[in-house]
């Protein structure tokens, strides 16, 4: 009897500590860590506008790092992530540029982002091959697909009503952040909420048990690529949006900043791990941080130096938090 | 030539400018049957580089040589150059001209042409010390030109912020360096940032952002390249003070003339890429012939405004010849 | 007569240098709980699994209610009413009980939104008839072995299939729990289910399967009626000779080899003393979570002690990692054979050589020769089959896969062997093979600690026994005073006995 | 008996096998078809100086290569192998230019190499982060230490002495070359033949299991790890032999070669599995195959996507033939 009031008790706290986990606590102690010393450091620092600033900057690299999330979850990796911006970015921009709608503009730029995770999710399940190795080629391949396409050169001249799309603000928030957030949310939704959330959690858990179970393997797979595709394409849209113009060599090592990001909010690239709460907390994080150097004005070695270690130092907090957890 | 002191192509004394080259050298000489060029430059993915291209090729084309030109995949991509270098030397170019992505990548190519009795000129940007030819502008006057045009259209002095290229290149050190000193000297002026920009024009937004938030009163940005301006334009822009930040750039690229023209850049500083290859190629030609030039052939710049746009941006040879009459002027 | 719920016509299967099945024929009829015996490797595992889709066969054709089915793969053979518990716990850890067992089929609201608590209220029903102390709502990798079992069980039962294949459910579950399984399987049987039943506890098959099948390398030596057959005579057809009885011989010694003083954990282990003598079997019992495998793990070195004192032959020694326990002589054979017993890339003989580089490596490079000769020894005294040294172990049956294990502290020459359930999967054959290995150590004066699950495993191996309650030794009793009946006694606390004895705990007796 | 018989019969050729495996074949089919094309398309690409040239350019992916097999068969990666070499390369350069005898200069640069592994495998095997986030962090942390341990300056001027050391010849192949195999013969023999090599197969395939059968985990990842930062140094060294300056950008992107190069010879990032053989080829395949398009003139964007698809197809040749293994 006993024993069954206590489970009942214990109830509401697991199911709080469910929704926000500890380690999602643990990523938050580390922001509030770095945002305390920041605002010491740096007079202004909390201003509206430069929080703002902060949240603008950040939503790029949140964008992309949802994406990872769910590739990680699945127990892959997606390192073509800035090719397939950059593609995206130019076929876009070159579509806008010669006068085509934006809406089908925009679409365009979408669909190349789901063709390009197509390619890579359906390598990874169908042909069996290793996720990393995959998209390290398909990062060559879409990078040298985008500059062929472009000879290089940057396309200039995007009509101000698209960049209007991607630069206004509602509420005193930049577009792009709240667009971010509504990315997250669903994110957040499909995670916890859906099936394919927990076939993501299945696969990336244990493959075997979910093929057995009957999840569709490949399916989820190919799904969590090009989801991070689509946002890849996402994210290139609202950066040319804000600079005007798409270079076919956009998005350079943006797949190391959104791994970090995925990483230092918990998701693990054994895969079966990830929280979608801890990836925004943890961009926000290294957006914070570049921030708060330059305001500090970090001579761009020290700058260097302080990601390295801020990385490790997130990790180091992780890892205390989830002794604890 | 093992004695020869390391290069250092803004100070070298050994020099002549562009412009001089007929002067003391004469016309262009007779060249031996099959006269062949191999080039390597950094990478394609940036408009400089491809215009340095282009005017290899239209003097190339103009004189009846063949010349290949490579690039690297990426920028940073040293041992893929080297590759590429030594790839040119086994072919039996004549002359090799080369930009290195960094001072010392293509250093085995110095020795293995020299082996090979081909000679090697070094064009522009990266300088291998060893190097016995160099053709190319003088990196630090970017930023001194820049710093001079903010002491004399900014009397009253004020606070100006640096966008900087990689860390540790070159051209970038060089091209900081230039101004810092330069607007320092000056007195009125605060140099209140000097931030990394990468090469990237995303990087760059986000830096020149938080830059100008922190100092809204800013009077001037100087970035160590187009793609950076261009990337800083936008962001003060978004901030509403074009009309109060002067933001210049570096190297001249046709989308920055366009935004000069449409009145958003202020200025850049061009350094006629397509001239330059030009003018490697034909000393490249004339060391093929057996003439002696001097270690280092200067190439032009000049800051680019809205006023005189115009006057360098026309045909090859109207840009040419305002160039010269600059030399001739001592500019 | 009607025609069998469930055909297997001609199926054979052929790996890469296996072939694991040959024209394997048998049916069930619907209603009817029909035992598959065999040995390890014999092939129940690869049958079951062609059955459930993940294997296709090479050859042959499954009838289900007289028609050939294709079984491509799981979703399928669901879609053809087949339910399958598989050997191996085919769990994802990071989700709850309820998402696990309902896996690739969810319960949705609008076809969107995962149900959760529709799913946890279902899952629950599924549980009570088996383990109603587990929460359905808590990550799945939270629970033990034996209530993830139970988890693969209840999540079968979900489907109302018209086939159930049950593969070992029972591995790792101890009699109570399997009564209750029982009472489930009947219940099956009522509504016209097909089930078919692998175990190598034959009393199991014995007390709920009306036939059986028997395997022996890949092929069917028959089926029998098991109202008509002796186990004995079962037996000697899965083993394909007669099995020996053999009764249990002491040789222990007086010398104390092992002296445990005063030992705890941070966690399940309170206050345990004993000694373990030169040549003794010293079996541990006690109920699921009492504490068992905590202490092997003390003791193996595996978790660090919060206090206490070990010595052997008379000095103290330090236990703080696996390496400290084997230079001490003391190997760990552990319970989770796939998670914690094996390299599944390495072949067998590198499994086997992990514990004892430095004897095959004597001037820091391996010599091979004399590991292949020491390989070929040791697989044949633990009878490897097939006796393929040079073959991945995960192409194993798990029984041999356990061989090798044991053969890894024969190798390292280890004094003091920890068996966590020792015979978990394993055939009744290779069991006695191993009861035999035991013994055979002990005579050569090696000191073995088993722990079991299984009462009788216990009673036939030890000299004596240490019942474990709540992570302490309850009681020690002399081979003189063995029975179940004893140690069930001991294994359960008092509150228990006198109150709701067995309601929610699974006794080991 | 049968039985006995077959077996005995089947031996020689296993034990073949066993030493080069189908693994093994399937990447020497690649490297022998992509040769096959290039000596096609390509006159005098089988001339012999153009043969030692390959070698010549893959030797220092191959070194850095090697180690980062070790580490990823330990189950772990090392994205540091750049900057390790860059701080190593500096460091050494600036001993010898200060006019320190060659042997202790090497030495530490040697030592660096170690003491970064070290570092990378202390955060991995005793504090238990992730070794893909470990070494994106000291990525950012060694770059910036080189950096500012230099000003961002090349250090320039290296005595010929030294460089004759890495320059040299012998037998009419180049002293690197020679070096990156000898290095390459002690990568096998410490992979076939030792227990750290069973070790190292051991912790990647299933740690816990390893655990308990008494491997030594912690040391086992931090000795791979050393291992990598050796290697890298001794690439460093190579290197800046051959160029006679060593700078601190010195190995960008190096990572991503040789994690290449190891994975077209068959190692898995799973960890468990790897081939030295295997990596070699992999590594000569990469460079085989720039040399050939830099001789073909292709063009740079070409060239990029010709990288990207040659580590897919590569890919996919190991996918065929293990699929027939
Ligand atoms: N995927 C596979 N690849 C190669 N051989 C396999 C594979 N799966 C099983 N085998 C082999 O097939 C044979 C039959 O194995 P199976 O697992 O069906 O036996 P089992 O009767 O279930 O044994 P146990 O009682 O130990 O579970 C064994 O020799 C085994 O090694
Ligand atoms: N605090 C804990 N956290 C996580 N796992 C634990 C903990 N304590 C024990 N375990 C694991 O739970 C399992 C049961 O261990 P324990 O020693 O409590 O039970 P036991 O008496 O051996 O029962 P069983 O028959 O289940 O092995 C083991 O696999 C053990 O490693
Ligand atoms: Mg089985
Ligand atoms: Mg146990």
């Amino acid at each position: 009897m006993t024993d069954v009031t206590e489970h009942t008790a214990a109830r509401p706290r697991a199911e709080f500590l469910h929704r926000f986990s500890l380690r999602d606590a643990g990523t938050l102690i580390g922001l509030v860590v770095i945002l305390a010393v920041f605002g010491a450091l740096v007079p202004g620092f909390f201003a509206e506008r430069n929080l703002i600033n902060i949240l603008q900057q950040s939503s790029i690299n949140a964008c992309l790092a949802l994406g990872m999330t769910l590739v990680i979850i699945s127990g892959g990796i997606d390192l073509s992530v800035g090719p397939t911006a950059a593609l995206s970015a130019v076929i876009s921009a070159s579509m806008l540029v010669a006068g085509v709608p934006f809406p089908l503009a925009i679409a365009a730029g979408f669909a190349i982002g789901l063709v390009c995770g197509l390619l890579n999710g359906v390598l990874v399940a169908y042909v069996g091959l290793q996720p990393f190795i995959v998209t390290l080629g398909t990062l060559s391949t879409y990078r040298a697909l985008a500059l062929i396409y472009t000879g290089g050169n940057p396309v200039l001249g995007l009509p101000a009503g698209f960049r209007a799309i991607f630069n206004g603000s509602l509420f005193g928030l930049p577009l792009a952040v709240i667009i971010v957030a509504v990315v997250a949310l669903i994110a957040w939704i499909i995670l916890k909420k859906t099936p394919f959330g927990e076939y993501l959690l299945a696969v990336g858990g244990n493959e075997e048990a979910a093929y057995i179970a009957g999840v569709p393997i490949a399916r989820t797979k190919i799904a969590a690529y090009m989801i991070s595709g689509l946002l890849a394409a996402l994210a290139a849209q609202i950066l040319i949006g804000r600079l005007g113009a798409a270079e076919p060599i956009l998005g350079n090592l943006w797949e190391l900043d959104a791994i970090a990001a995925a990483a230092i909010g918990g998701a693990s690239l054994m895969g079966g791990k990830g929280s979608v709460v801890g990836t925004i907390l943890g961009a926000v994080i290294l957006g914070t941080m570049r921030n708060g150097l330059t305001l500090m004005n970090v001579q761009s070695f020290y700058q260097l130096l302080a990601t390295g270690l801020i990385i490790l130092a997130a990790m180091l907090i992780d890892r205390v938090t989830r002794g604890r957890g | 030539s093992t004695d020869l002191a390391p290069l250092n192509s803004d100070t070298e004394k050994d020099r002549i400018d562009w412009s001089q080259l007929e002067a003391k050298f004469g016309a262009f000489p007779k060249l031996p049957d099959g006269t062949k060029a191999g080039a390597v430059s950094k990478t394609l993915t940036n408009e400089y580089w491809r215009s340095l291209g282009e005017g290899y090729k239209s003097l190339g084309d103009r004189v009846g040589v063949p010349v290949v030109y490579q690039a690297a995949q990426s920028e940073g991509d040293q041992l893929g150059q080297l590759t590429i270098a030594e790839g040119l030397v086994t072919q039996g170019y004549n002359v090799l001209l080369v930009s290195p992505q960094t001072d010392s990548n293509l250093q085995p190519i110095m020795e293995q042409a020299k082996a090979a009795n081909v000679p090697v000129v070094n064009v522009n940007d990266a300088v291998i010390p060893q190097a016995e030819h160099y053709v190319g502008n003088v990196q630090r006057d970017n930023g001194v030109r820049v710093a001079k045009w903010f002491i004399e259209n900014r009397p009253d002095g004020g606070k100006v912020a640096i966008v900087e290229g990689q860390a540790g290149v070159y051209a970038a050190v060089q091209r900081t360096d230039g101004f810092k000193t330069t607007i320092t000297e000056a007195g009125k002026f605060e140099v209140v940032a000097s931030v990394p920009g990468n090469w990237d024009r995303q990087t760059s937004y986000d830096a020149a952002t938080n830059v100008l938030q922190q100092h809204p009163d800013l009077i001037g940005f100087y970035a160590n390249n187009d793609g950076m301006a261009l990337g800083i334009v936008e962001a003060v822009k978004a901030a509403g003070l074009q009309d109060k930040v002067a933001v210049f750039g570096t190297d001249g690229i046709s989308d920055a003339y366009a935004s000069i023209r449409a009145g958003e850049l202020t200025g850049t500083v061009d350094s006629f890429p397509v001239l330059t290859g030009e003018v490697a190629l034909e000393s490249a030609l004339r060391l093929v012939a057996g003439q002696k030039l001097p270690r280092v052939v200067a190439t032009p710049q000049a800051l680019i405004t809205k006023d005189n746009a115009d006057r360098y941006s026309g045909a090859g040879d109207a840009v040419r010849k305002a160039l010269l009459e600059d030399a001739a002027a001592g500019n | 007569m009607s025609v069998p719920r469930l055909q297997f016509e001609g199926i054979s299967k052929v790996f890469p240098a296996v072939r694991a099945l040959s024209d394997v024929s048998f049916s069930v009829g619907a209603g009817e709980i029909h035992g598959l015996l065999g040995e390890n490797g014999a092939g129940k595992s690869t049958l079951l699994r062609i059955l459930s889709g993940v294997y296709r066969p090479t050859a042959g054709s499954v009838l289900i209610d007289g028609r050939p089915v294709t079984l491509n793969n799981p979703v399928a053979a669901r879609a053809a009413g087949v339910a399958m518990i598989h050997q191996e716990l085919q769990q994802v850890p990071h989700l709850s009980v309820a998402q696990n067992m309902f896996l690739g089929h969810p319960l949705t609201r609008g076809g969107i939104f995962v149900a959760r608590r529709e799913q946890e209220r279902r899952a629950a029903e599924a549980l009570a008839a088996l383990d109603p102390t587990i929460d359905p709502a808590v990550p799945l990798g939270s629970l033990k072995v034996a209530q993830r079992q139970i988890v693969e069980i209840a999540r079968a039962l979900l489907d109302r299939a018209r086939i159930v294949a049950m593969d070992e459910p029972t591995s790792s579950l101890t009699p109570s729990e399997f009564e209750r399984l029982a009472e489930v399987i009947a219940g099956l049987a009522r509504d016209d289910v097909a089930v078919v039943y692998v175990s190598h506890k034959l009393d199991e098959v014995f007390g709920i399967c009306q036939r059986a099948t028997i395997m022996r390398d890949g092929v069917v030596v028959g089926s029998v009626d098991l109202a008509q057959v002796s186990e004995k005579a079962v037996v000697s057809m899965m083993v394909g000779r007669e099995l020996a009885q053999e009764q249990h011989r002491s040789h222990a010694s007086s010398e104390v080899r092992l002296s445990v003083r005063g030992l705890a954990s941070a966690t399940k282990v309170r206050d345990v003393s004993f000694d373990l003598h030169r040549g003794e079997v010293l079996g541990i019992a006690g109920l699921v979570g009492s504490g068992r495998t905590e202490l092997l793990r003390l003791l193996a070195g595996a978790d660090r002690a919060s206090s206490g004192r070990v010595e052997i032959d008379g000095k103290a020694i330090k236990l703080s990692s696996p390496r400290d326990a084997i230079a001490a002589g003391i190997g760990l054979v552990p319970e989770e054979r796939k998670r914690e017993g094996i390299v599944p890339l390495r072949s067998i003989s590198s499994n086997m050589a992990l514990a004892s580089m430095g004897v095959f490596a004597p001037r820091g490079v391996i010599d091979h020769a004399r590991l292949k000769r020491v390989a070929a020894e040791k697989m044949k005294r633990v009878n490897l089959r097939p006796f393929l040294l040079d073959r991945p172990i995960r192409l194993f049956s798990g029984g041999n896969q356990q061989k090798a294990i044991i053969g890894r502290w024969l190798a390292a020459g280890t004094r003091i062997l920890l068996f966590d359930e020792p015979t978990r999967g394993i055939d009744v054959g290779a069991k006695a093979e191993i009861y035999h290995l035991i013994e055979e150590l002990a005579a050569e004066g090696h000191s073995v600690i088993v722990v079991s699950s299984e009462l009788p495993e216990v009673i036939r191996l030890a000299d004596r026994v240490l019942v474990v309650r709540d992570g302490t030794v309850a009681a020690e009793l002399d081979r003189a005073d063995l029975s179940e009946q004893a140690i069930a006694a001991h294994a359960i606390p008092q509150s228990e006995t006198q109150g709701r004895q067995g309601a929610g705990h699974r006794v080991g007796a």
